[in-house]
C-alpha cells in the first residue's frame, strides 16, 4: 500500500534522513522505532508532505506522492496525527470532531459519523460541549484518534501516541489502535516507547541516524538484542 | 480619471518644453497651497490672482511687458513652504512672492524671503505679528487684533455677557481666540469655557456638548469652513439651540453648501469693505465674466488687490525687490482697492473695519438687528 | 561545581521536572539522557535561568544562582548551547567568535571614548585567538562569510568554537551532535574532550549513545521529569529501569 | 446636566459600536495570519469612500442601491491586498509584514486623497433633528448604527459558532499547521477571513461616515482605537472586542468633558500603550 | 545654487535622522515607528532655549540630553515588548508627543508654532548664511556618521547585531540584551534630537505639523530603501528620496494638477515600501560582513 524508496529529507540545511526504505501492506500495523534523533518524526512528516523530501520515492497505492501537498494526501485517504498538540484546544470536543469530518463533505454523513463516534466513546459525548483544551492527556489522544478514524482513512500515520502519558493510559490507546485496525485501517506508527508498540505491531523497522537498520516482525524485534544496543549503545 | 491622464501627459510635455518659456515677462512667485490640508482655499486664491493678471495683461501689461505668475505648491506644510519659497527665489529669481495662506506657513517662509531680500506679501494671513520677520514682508489683510476686538464688541452689543469659546486648534484659531478673550474680559465679559478642537476630524459632538454645558445663550466658535460644517450639522442634529458667533474664516458659500439649513442664522464678523464701491462692482462683473456663476470664494478680493498693488509697485519702482519694497508703500498710500483703503501702517499691514454677517435663507447677508 | 537541589517545574498542571537533585563535579563530563519529552531541555532552561523555577535551588561554585537572569548566569561562567544551532546568521564567522569573550571592555559605551587603547588591545588579542580557533576548526577561508552561509555541521562547529572563545568554567550542551554527519560528530567530540583537558566541566544532553559512552564520566537518566537512574555509562546501559524507560514494559 | 451626561454616554456607546466592528476585523486577521494589519484603517476609509463614489456624480445612485456594491468593493480591496501583497509574504517575519502593511496603509490613504482630495466630504443627505429620548437626541442614522452593529454581532456569533467555515476559521487561528494536516482548506478560510474583516471595516466605515463625515485621515485614527479595543478585550476574542470598543468609546467621550479636548485621541493611545505594558509579561512575550 | 545647497542641507539633516534610526532598526532590530518624536523633542528644546536667549551651545546640549532622557524613559518599559508590539507602542508614543506639542500651549505655543528661531552661533561664530549653515550641518553629519560608525564597528555594535539576530542566544552568551537595547535606543534618540535641533534652527520656524507620521514613513523608507544595517545605506536612501521629492518641483506642472502631485508622490512612497519588502527586503545596498576590525590591520 505504501512504499518508501531511498528517501532523503530534512529541515533546510539539516539532512535528517539519508536514504530510508519502507513498505506497509494493507491492514497492517507497522511500527517504526528508534532512539531520539533518529529521524522517525521527520520520516512521517515527509511521507505526509509537511516536509518536501530532497529526493527518493514515496508511492501510495501505486501512485507517486512524494511532492504532493498534505491536503491532497488527505483526499487520497492518508491521515496524520502529529505528536503533542494534536487537537484544537479552544474548540469544543464536538467542534473538534466536526473539523475532523471536513473531508466527508456531506453534512449528513458527518452527523452520522460523529454519532457513531459518540456511541463508541460515551466519554466524548459526555464532554462534547467542553473545550478540548480542558481534557486530560489520554482523552486528548483518544479524541485525536476518534477524529481521524471517523473519516475512515486508508492509512493513519501516528506520531508517538504514548508521549507524556502514564503507562495505563498508553495501554488504553493501543487497544483503541488495535480496534480501529480491525475495522480495516492500516497504521504506520512511530514510537520510542518500543516494547508496547512492538507487541501490537505486525512488522517493525528500527531507524537509527536517518537510515533503517533492522526490519522484522514485532515479536522478532522484541527479542532482538541489537535493538537495545541501538538505544543504549554498547 | 481623465484629469489624471491629462495631468500625466502634461507633466511629460511640460518637462520637454520647460526650457522654451518666453523671457519677456515680469515673473512673480506664488507659494500657494495647491495640495494638502488647506487646498480648499488655495484654489480660490489662485482664481482671483489669475483674474487680476489677465486684466493687467489685457490692458497692455506693465510698460509693455506681461505679468507671469509662477505657482509653487507649498503642500500646506511649513517645511514645503520653505522649500517652495527657496525655489522661487533661487531658481526663478523672482523679486516678489505671494506668500502662503495659513499664518504658520507664512511665518515659516517669511524669514527666508527677508534673508534673501525678496518681497513677500500675504493676502490672507491674519495672525498678529505676521510681518515681524522684517521690512520685506507685507500683508494686505487686516490683522486679527482688529477682528478679535470686533467679535468681542459684537457679543456685548448683542448682550451676550457670558459665552464659551470654541476654536480650531491651530495658529489662526488660537491667535484670534487670544485677542478675543483679552478684549472680552477687559470689557467685562465672562468666558465660561475654552474648548480647542483639532482640525479635520469628523466628530465634534462631545466638544459641542461640553460647550453648552452651562446653558449659554451664545457660543463663540472660531472655525474654518470644513470643521464648521461638521459642527453645525451635528449641533443641529442634537438640537442645540444657541446663537453661534463665528469669525471671518467661516464666511463662505461653501459652508452653506456643506451644512445646509444647519447654519441658518449663525452670525459672524468679517473685515468689511463696502460692496457698493465702483471698484467692487467692477471686480464682481469681471469675476462673472471669467468664471460665470461661480460664487466668489473667501478672500478672493484681497488676492485681487494684492496683484494690482504689486503691479503698480513694479511699474513705479522697477523690477527689483528693493524697488518694489519702497514703491509698495508709496503706491498703496490712499489706494482704493476692491477691499477698500490699502494704506500700509508702520508694520506693513493694513487696517479695516469689521462688519457682521449672517446666513438667511441660504444666503450670506449683512446682519441687521431686528 | 554545580549543585542542583530539588528542582521542580510544572507547565499547566503537567510536571515537566520533578524534584531533581544532583551534584556535578568539576572537570567531569556528565551526561543527561531520557526519552523524548522527559524534561531534559526544560532542566537546562531551569538551570540557566531561561525558565523560572517552581521550587528548588541551584548552586554554581557554591554560589546560589537560581533567580538570576540568563545573561547574569552566563557571565558567571555557566554557558549553554541550544538544541538547534544558534549562531548569529547575519554576522560573519569571525564576528560570531569575537562576540563570545565575557566582560569585554569594548562593549561598554564609555570605554569606547575613554579607553580606546585598551579596547583596541583587547580586540587584537581576541582577534588573534579567534583566528587561531577558526583555523583549528578549518573555517579560515570562510571567516568573513555570514554564518547563515555555512552548512549545518559547520554552524555547530562554530558554536563549539564560540564556547571555547567564551571560555566559561562550565558548559551545558543540548544535543551537540544532533543532525550532523559522523565525521562532524567526531570533530565535536574531540572538541569537547580537548576542553575537558583544559579543566572545563560539561553537562550534556545527548541521544547518540556512542557519544555518551565515549565521553561521559557519569550519566543521569530522566523519564517523565523524574530522575530514574544515575551511574557510569556502563551501569546505565544495563539498568533495567533505563531499558524500560526507553523500550517500554 | 444629567442629559448632557446621558448624551455623552450615548455618543460613547455609538462610537464604541463602530470601534468594535473595526476591532473584530483587526483581531480576525491577527488571529489567523498573525500580524497587525496597519492597512485595516484604510479599508475602513475606502469603504466609506466607495459609497461616496457610487453616490456622487456621475453615478448618483441612491443609498439603498449603492450600499452593497460599496461593501463588495471594500471586500475586493481586502482580498486584493491579500492576494498581491500579503500572500507572497506568508512566510515572512512579522516585522516585514508590519512594514509592508504600514506602506500599504500610506499608499491607500494617499490614494483616497489623490481621487477625492483632502477635504471633508459628506454623503449629502438632508440633515434632520434627532428625536428626543430621555433627553438624549438620536438621529435615524444613529439608530441604524446601533441596530446594524448589534445585528452584525449576532450574525458573527452565529457564523463563528454555528457555521462550518466559522469553526474552520477558529480552528485555523488555534493551530494553522494542524488545520492543514486535517485537510481543512486553509487558503479558503484565509480568504474568508479577509472577506469578513473587510466587510466589517467597510460597514463600520460607512456607518461612521453616515453619522459623521468622510476624510482620508479617518482610517488611521480609527485603527488606533480598534487596536486599543482589541488589546483591552483580548486578542482573538469576539466579546472582548465589543467590550473593549465600548470602553474606548465611552472613556474618550467622557474624558473630553473633563480634560482638554485636544487630548481626545490621546485617550485611545494612552490605553493602548498601557495595555501593551501591562500585558507584555503575560500574553505577548515570546513563547520559548 | 542656493536651492541646491538648501536641498543638501535638508538631505544632510535627514541623513542624521536616518542614521540614528538605522542604529535602532538596522543594527539592533528595534522597529521604532515613533522616531519622529525625538526629532521633535530635539527641535523644540533647542528652539525654546535659544528663543529665551540661552546660547546655542546650551540649547543643542540640552536638546540631545532631553531626547536621550525621553528615549530612556520610553525605552525602559517598551523595550520589554516583543518586536511588533514595540513598533505599535512607539507609534503611539510618537503621536502622543505630537499632541503634547499641540496642546501644551504655555510651553510650545501649541499650533502657533515657534517663529524666529535664531540661527546658531557656535563658539561666537554665527552660521547665518546658507553656505555657512550647510557647512555646519555637514560637520554634524560627519560627526554623526563617524561616531555611529565607530559604535557599530566596536564590540558594542557587535553585541547589538547579535541581539538583532537572536536575542536569546545573545543572552546565553552573557549579554544583557535589555540593557544593550536601551543604550542603543537612547543613542538613536539623541541623534534624532540632533537632527531635530538642526532642522529647527534651519527653518527658523517649527510647529507640531512638522512632526507627523509622514516624517516617520519618510525616514523609515530612507532606511529601508538604502539598506538597513549598512553604513552607507541611509545616505543613499536620503539622497535619493529628498532629491526625488524636490525634483518634482521642476516638472512645470500646470497648477490645476498640483493637487494630485503631493498624494501621488506619497503613494509612490507607500508603494516603494511595499515593493522593497516584496522584492528586495535588504535594500539597495546589501548588508555584508565586516572585513576590517578594530585592530585595523587586515588579517589575512
Amino acid at each position: 500500500m505504501l512504499e518508501v524508496y531511498d528517501l532523503y529529507s530534512g529541515y533546510g540545511k539539516i539532512e535528517v534522513l539519508h536514504g530510508v526504505f519502507l513498505r506497509v501492506s494493507h491492514r497492517e500495523i507497522v511500527c517504526i522505532i528508534g532512539p531520539n534523533g533518529s529521524g522517525k518524526s521527520t520520516l512521517l512528516k515527509s511521507i505526509f508532505g509537511l516536509i518536501k523530501p530532497y529526493r527518493g520515492k514515496i508511492q501510495f497505492m501505486g501512485l507517486e506522492i512524494s511532492q504532493k501537498d498534505p491536503e491532497e494526501k488527505v483526499a487520497l485517504g492518508i491521515s496524520y496525527i502529529p505528536q503533542g498538540r494534536n487537537i484544537f484546544p479552544s474548540l469544543s470536543v464536538l467542534e473538534n470532531l466536526e473539523m475532523g469530518a471536513t473531508p466527508l463533505r456531506d453534512p449528513l454523513k458527518m452527523k452520522k459519523a460523529i454519532q457513531e463516534i459518540f456511541d463508541h466513546y460515551p466519554l466524548l459525548e459526555k464532554k462534547k460541549r467542553l473545550k478540548a483544551g480542558s481534557l486530560s492527556g489520554g482523552e486528548k489522544q483518544i479524541l485525536a484518534l476518534a477524529r481521524t478514524s471517523m473519516i475512515k482513512p486508508e492509512l493513519i500515520l501516528l506520531d508517538e501516541p504514548s508521549l507524556g502519558l502514564a503507562p495505563k493510559v498508553v495501554d488504553q490507546i493501543y487497544r483503541e489502535i488495535d480496534l480501529i485496525n480491525h475495522q480495516g485501517v492500516t497504521f504506520l506508527i512511530v514510537e520510542q516507547n518500543a516494547r508496547k508498540a512492538l507487541r501490537l505491531a505486525h512488522r517493525a523497522y528500527v531507524l537509527d541516524l536517518g537510515v533503517n537498520r533492522l526490519e522484522d516482525t514485532g515479536e522478532g524485534l522484541l527479542q532482538n538484542e541489537e535493538v537495545k544496543r541501538l538505544y543504549l549503545g554498547g | 480619471m481623465r484629469k489624471i491622464i491629462y495631468s500625466l501627459i502634461l507633466t511629460i510635455s511640460c518637462l520637454a518644453f520647460s526650457g522654451v518659456y518666453a523671457q519677456e515677462t515680469y515673473k512673480i512667485g506664488a507659494a500657494f497651497a495647491l495640495s494638502g490640508s488647506i487646498a480648499v482655499y488655495g484654489e480660490g486664491f489662485k482664481k482671483a490672482v489669475d483674474l487680476a493678471v489677465e486684466e493687467i495683461n489685457a490692458a497692455g501689461g506693465i510698460k509693455g511687458r506681461k505679468l507671469e505668475i509662477i505657482y509653487e505648491d507649498n503642500k500646506s506644510t511649513p517645511k514645503d513652504c520653505v522649500t517652495a519659497v527657496r525655489k522661487l527665489i533661487t531658481v526663478d529669481k523672482v523679486p516678489v512672492i505671494f506668500g502662503p495662506a495659513a499664518s504658520s506657513n507664512f511665518m515659516a517662509a517669511a524669514p527666508v524671503a527677508q534673508e534673501n531680500k525678496v518681497v513677500m506679501i500675504s493676502a490672507e494671513g491674519a495672525a498678529p505679528g505676521l510681518t515681524k520677520a522684517g521690512e520685506y514682508i507685507f500683508r494686505v489683510f487686516p490683522s486679527d487684533v482688529l477682528q478679535g476686538k470686533g467679535i468681542s464688541d459684537l457679543c456685548l452689543r448683542l448682550n451676550f455677557k457670558e459665552v464659551p469659546v470654541m476654536y480650531v486648534n491651530n495658529d489662526w484659531g488660537m491667535g484670534l481666540k487670544n485677542v478675543f478673550v483679552e478684549n472680552f474680559k477687559k470689557a467685562g465679559g465672562h468666558i465660561m469655557d475654552e474648548i480647542p478642537y483639532d482640525e479635520g476630524k469628523t466628530d465634534y459632538r462631545t466638544e459641542l456638548i461640553r460647550a453648552i454645558k452651562g446653558n449659554p445663550k451664545a457660543v463663540v466658535n472660531l472655525t474654518y469652513i470644513k470643521e464648521g460644517a461638521v459642527m453645525f450639522k451635528q449641533a443641529y442634529e442634537m438640537d442645540i439651540k444657541v446663537q453661534w458667533i463665528c469669525g471671518s474664516a467661516a464666511k463662505s458659500p461653501k459652508l452653506i453648501e456643506l451644512a445646509g439649513k444647519a447654519v441658518e442664522g449663525i452670525i459672524g464678523t468679517y473685515p468689511v469693505f463696502s460692496q457698493e464701491t465702483k471698484e467692487y462692482k467692477a471686480f464682481r462683473a469681471a469675476w462673472k465674466r471669467k468664471y460665470g456663476d461661480e460664487k466668489i470664494p473667501i478672500f478672493a478680493e484681497y488676492n485681487y488687490d494684492m496683484v494690482y498693488l504689486t503691479a503698480k509697485a513694479i511699474e513705479k519702482g522697477g523690477y527689483t525687490s528693493d524697488g518694489i519694497r519702497k514703491a509698495l508703500i508709496e503706491v498703496a498710500k490712499g489706494y482704493r482697492g476692491v477691499t477698500g483703503d490699502k494704506t500700509f501702517d508702520q508694520d506693513r499691514g493694513v487696517g479695516s473695519e469689521y462688519g457682521v454677517w449672517t446666513i438667511k435663507n441660504g444666503q450670506i447677508v449683512d446682519y441687521k438687528k431686528d | 561545581m554545580l549543585e542542583l537541589r530539588g528542582l521542580s517545574k510544572a507547565f499547566g498542571g503537567i510536571q515537566a521536572v520533578v524534584d531533581f537533585s544532583a551534584r556535578l563535579e568539576k572537570n567531569r563530563i556528565t551526561g543527561l539522557i531520557g526519552p523524548n519529552g522527559s524534561g531534559k531541555t526544560t532542566l537546562f532552561n531551569l538551570i540557566t535561568g531561561f525558565i523560572k523555577l517552581d521550587r528548588g535551588e541551584v548552586f554554581f561554585k557554591k554560589e546560589k544562582i537560581d533567580g538570576l537572569l540568563p545573561h547574569e548566569i552566563a557571565s558567571r561562567g555557566l554557558v549553554r548551547t541550544f538544541q538547534l544551532s544558534r549562531v548569529f546568521p547575519r554576522m560573519t564567522v569571525l564576528e560570531n567568535l569575537l562576540l563570545a569573550p565575557q566582560g569585554q571592555m569594548g562593549e561598554k559605551l564609555w570605554a569606547l571614548g575613554l579607553k580606546r587603547e585598551r579596547v583596541r588591545d583587547e580586540e587584537n588579542r581576541n582577534l588573534k585567538k579567534a583566528l587561531s580557533l577558526i583555523e583549528k576548526i578549518g573555517l579560515l577561508p570562510l571567516k568573513d562569510e555570514f554564518a547563515e552561509n555555512l552548512s549545518y555541521g559547520q554552524q555547530k562547529l562554530l558554536e563549539m568554537a564560540r564556547l571555547f572563545m567564551a571560555n566559561p568554567e562550565m558548559i551545558l550542551l543540548d544535543e551537540p551532535t544532533a543532525g550532523i554527519n559522523p565525521l562532524m560528530i567526531r570533530k565535536i567530540m574531540d572538541f569537547i574532550l580537548t576542553m575537558r583537558e583544559m579543566g572545563k566541566t560539561f553537562f550534556i544532553i545527548e541521544h547518540n549513545m556512542d557519544v555518551i559512552i565515549e565521553c561521559c564520566d557519569w550519566v543521569f537518566v530522566l523519564d517523565h521529569g523524574e530522575k530514574i537512574s544515575e551511574g557510569t555509562p556502563e551501569e546505565i546501559q544495563n539498568d533495567p529501569r533505563v531499558i524500560e524507560a526507553y523500550l517500554g514494559t | 446636566m444629567s442629559s448632557f451626561f446621558l448624551q455623552t454616554i450615548f455618543n460613547g456607546i455609538l462610537a464604541g459600536c463602530i470601534y468594535a466592528l473595526f476591532a473584530i476585523g483587526l483581531t480576525l486577521i491577527y488571529g489567523v495570519l498573525n500580524f497587525v494589519n496597519f492597512a485595516h484603517g484604510e479599508l475602513i476609509m475606502w469603504g466609506a469612500y466607495f459609497l461616496y463614489f457610487l453616490m456622487d456624480r456621475p453615478l448618483n445612485l441612491p443609498l439603498s442601491i449603492a450600499f452593497l456594491p460599496a461593501l463588495c468593493l471594500t471586500i475586493l480591496l481586502g482580498l486584493g491586498s491579500d492576494r498581491f501583497i500579503f500572500k507572497p509574504l506568508r512566510k515572512a517575519s512579522r516585522l516585514t509584514l508590519l512594514i509592508t502593511s504600514l506602506g500599504l496603509s500610506f499608499f491607500l490613504r494617499n490614494g483616497a486623497q489623490f481621487f477625492w482630495g483632502a477635504e471633508i466630504r459628506t454623503y449629502g443627505f438632508e440633515i434632520k433633528r434627532g428625536m428626543k429620548l430621555f433627553g438624549v437626541s438620536i438621529t435615524p442614522n444613529q439608530l441604524a448604527i446601533i441596530v446594524s452593529s448589534t445585528l452584525c454581532m449576532i450574525l458573527l456569533y452565529l457564523f463563528f459558532y454555528k457555521s462550518r467555515m466559522g469553526k474552520s476559521m477558529r480552528a485555523i487561528s488555534d493551530d494553522l499547521e494542524l488545520a492543514r494536516v486535517m485537510g481543512i482548506p486553509s487558503d479558503r478560510a484565509i480568504q474568508f477571513t479577509w472577506i469578513i474583516a473587510s466587510f466589517l471595516a467597510g460597514l463600520g466605515g460607512i456607518l461612521l461616515a453616515l453619522d459623521t463625515n468622510l476624510h482620508p485621515g479617518m482610517g488611521l485614527i480609527n485603527l488606533v482605537k480598534a487596536f486599543a479595543a482589541t488589546l483591552l478585550g483580548g486578542v482573538g476574542n469576539l466579546w472582548g472586542a465589543l467590550l473593549g470598543g465600548m470602553i474606548i468609546g465611552l472613556s474618550e467621550n467622557i474624558a473630553v468633558l473633563l480634560l482638554s479636548p485636544g487630548y481626545k485621541d490621546a485617550i485611545a493611545f494612552g490605553i493602548m500603550v498601557m495595555m501593551l505594558l501591562i500585558r507584555s509579561s503575560t500574553i505577548f512575550w515570546p513563547k520559548e | 545654487m542656493d536651492l541646491f545647497l538648501h536641498l543638501c542641507v535638508m538631505c544632510l539633516i535627514y541623513i542624521i535622522f536616518a542614521l540614528s534610526l538605522n542604529l535602532e532598526i538596522g543594527y539592533t532590530g528595534l522597529f521604532n515607528f515613533g522616531h519622529v518624536a525625538f526629532f521633535g523633542i530635539g527641535a523644540y528644546t533647542s528652539a525654546l532655549l535659544t528663543l529665551h536667549h540661552f546660547p546655542f551651545e546650551l540649547g543643542l546640549v540640552m536638546a540631545l540630553t532631553l531626547s536621550g532622557i525621553f528615549g530612556f524613559l520610553l525605552g525602559l518599559p517598551s523595550l520589554r515588548l516583543r518586536g511588533d508590539f514595540f513598533g505599535i507602542a512607539t507609534l503611539g508614543f510618537g503621536e502622543m508627543i505630537r499632541m503634547v506639542f499641540q496642546n501644551e500651549v504655555w510651553l510650545t505655543k501649541g499650533p502657533m508654532g515657534l517663529p524666529g528661531i535664531p540661527k546658531p552661533t557656535l563658539f561666537s561664530f554665527r552660521f547665518a548664511t546658507l553656505p555657512q549653515y550647510f557647512l555646519l550641518t555637514l560637520g554634524f553629519t560627519a560627526i554623526t556618521f563617524l561616531f555611529l560608525r565607530i559604535l557599530i564597528r566596536s564590540p558594542f555594535g557587535r553585541v547589538l547585531k547579535a541581539i538583532r539576530e537572536d536575542e536569546i542566544a545573545a543572552e546565553a552568551l552573557g549579554k544583557n540584551a535589555y540593557r544593550f537595547k536601551i543604550k542603543s535606543f537612547v543613542v538613536g534618540s539623541i541623534f534624532a534630537g540632533l537632527a531635530g535641533a538642526l532642522w529647527g534652527h534651519y527653518t527658523t520656524f517649527i510647529s507640531p505639523n512638522d512632526f507627523t507620521l509622514l516624517e516617520t514613513i519618510l525616514v523609515l523608507l530612507i532606511v529601508v530603501l538604502g539598506g538597513k544595517g549598512t553604513e552607507w545605506g541611509p545616505l543613499l536612501g536620503a539622497a535619493l528620496l529628498i532629491f526625488f521629492q524636490e525634483s518634482l518641483r521642476f516638472l512645470r506642472l500646470p497648477p490645476e494638477y498640483g493637487r494630485y502631485l503631493a498624494p501621488l508622490q506619497q503613494m509612490i512612497f507607500g508603494a516603494l515600501l511595499i515593493f522593497m519588502m516584496l522584492f528586495r527586503p535588504e535594500g539597495l545596498i546589501k548588508e555584508r560582513g565586516r572585513r576590517v576590525y578594530a585592530g585595523t590591520q587586515r588579517v589575512e
